[in-house]
């Protein structure tokens, strides 16, 4: 699968995710993630999921360990652009309030950050 | 029986998209919609797995297999293994319950495996392992003139 | 062994897609070459066929097996079926022999699997079925900097 | 798996073939190709393989067999655009001698037929 980091100059960091991310995916890239994270760059999450072929549980707790890293400075999570079976996914899980059905841009600017472009 | 196939592997995780890929060319007579194969796709997942991280906490030595049959649109897939199996079944299938949060497992792999299929067995017994059987019925291609 | 799969289905002409989907997963941790692949399909196709409609003149509750094992980039394949069987491997294996020319085989298949591999091994018996297993190395994804 | 036939006023039959032509595939197309021979509207065949994903020796077969069906009327065949695999089946199934590295037009008019637009 891949996955590709844009860090704003606000701290948010926009997750692009594609291809499919199971059991497999997600341990290859929660180490790359966290780092970030960790790193002290990282404020809020955004997850775009536009490209993102296919989801399973997996995705629900690489999603949940990252809040729980933002935990530390109240950094806060949009899901943007699920498909309809991711979710249904998430709102099992709980998960259901952190998706917005904007744009990145608009949710870059919920966030309080500035347009780029 | 329409159809019939049988996959056995590793119990490692690549084989966690081989295992999806055989279920979706196995399905592709029917001409699922997306949704429909995307909710199955991710039965299978879930339980696949299950059955390489906690039946056999990802020992590749054990083997996980895959049955799926159909007649007409009803589709029956059992996914085995000969791990650990489990104590008790009804605390497993409860929501958020995991045994391995360590590997950020969010506990809500059967919650989807009940939620979209028509029906869900799981049978388990400790030390021998565990088969997690389901039924779908998949809607006929071309909607009926009339309904009623 | 670094991975082994076995995938059984029935003897139905929609299957021999599922055999070459199964196997294209199965490889790709290898990040084979476009080449290597579809010549590796071909060879599984000619083979699946072969078991579907001439071990079991199409009868679909035949069993076709397809094993598959890789260690390191050295992929083995088994296709097996207990069909009919061979009563001359020779003569079945040369160029052009087909016992169905009505259903406008071409009597290419073994020699397309002698050709796409690197070792093709032949066991028939007559009635009780067979067994059709080849051999095949991946070249390195990338070049050793210093070959001699 | 997709086909498409079009025929010319010079009753050249261009045959395009698009997924994955095995076993199952080629006797579901076999008829229809057939049909339009006998039908007596075609005269040449060009196959053109460029959309092809997959062909086994059921393809060899399939050509083959509607060689066999121009045989009577003296009809030509020209198999264009095949990938590197399937150029080696035809290489070992003797076919290798009508595969043109042209386009659809230049094969077209290499058996005299009209080019279009
Ligand atoms: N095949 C299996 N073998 C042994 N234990 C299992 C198996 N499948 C599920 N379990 C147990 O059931 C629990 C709940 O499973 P599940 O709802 O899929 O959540 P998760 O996989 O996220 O833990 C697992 O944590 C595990 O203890
Ligand atoms: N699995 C099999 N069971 C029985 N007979 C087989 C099998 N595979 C091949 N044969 C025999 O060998 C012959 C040659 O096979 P092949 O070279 O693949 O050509 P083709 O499939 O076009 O006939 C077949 O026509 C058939 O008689």
């Amino acid at each position: 699968m891949q996955h590709h980091i844009e860090i704003t100059s606000e701290k948010i960091a926009i997750i692009r995710l594609g291809g499919e991310l199971d059991h497999h995916a997600a341990r290859h890239i929660r180490e790359d993630i966290s780092q970030a994270i960790y790193s002290g760059y990282v404020q809020d999450i955004i997850w775009n999921l536009e490209s993102l072929q296919f989801m399973d549980s997996a995705g629900v707790g690489l999603i949940l360990g990252r809040m729980r890293d933002l935990q530390v400075h109240n950094g806060r999570t949009l899901i943007i652009k699920p498909s309809s079976t991711m979710e249904k996914i998430f709102q099992f899980s709980g998960l259901g309030k952190y998706i917005w059905h904007d744009t990145e841009q608009e949710a870059i600017q919920s966030l309080g950050g500035i347009l780029h472009g | 029986m329409d159809n019939e196939m049988t996959l056995s592997f590793m119990a490692v995780s690549d084989n966690e998209a081989l295992a999806r890929i055989a279920i979706t060319s196995f399905l592709s007579v029917l001409d699922p919609t997306i949704e429909e194969l995307s909710e199955i796709k991710t039965v299978v997942s879930e339980a696949v797995t299950n059955a390489i991280i906690h039946g056999y906490d990802e020992n590749p030595n054990g083997i996980v297999t895959v049955q799926a049959s159909r007649h007409g649109r009803e589709v029956t897939i059992t996914i085995l293994d000969q791990g650990i199996g489990i104590e008790n079944v009804t605390q497993a299938m409860e929501p958020l319950y995991t045994t391995k949060p360590l590997l950020e497992r969010s506990g809500m792999g059967f919650t989807i495996m009940e939620s979209f299929t028509d029906q869900l067995t799981v049978q388990s017994e400790l030390g021998k392992g565990t088969a997690v059987t389901f039924k779908k019925q998949f809607q006929p291609v071309q909607e009926p003139l009339y309904v009623r």
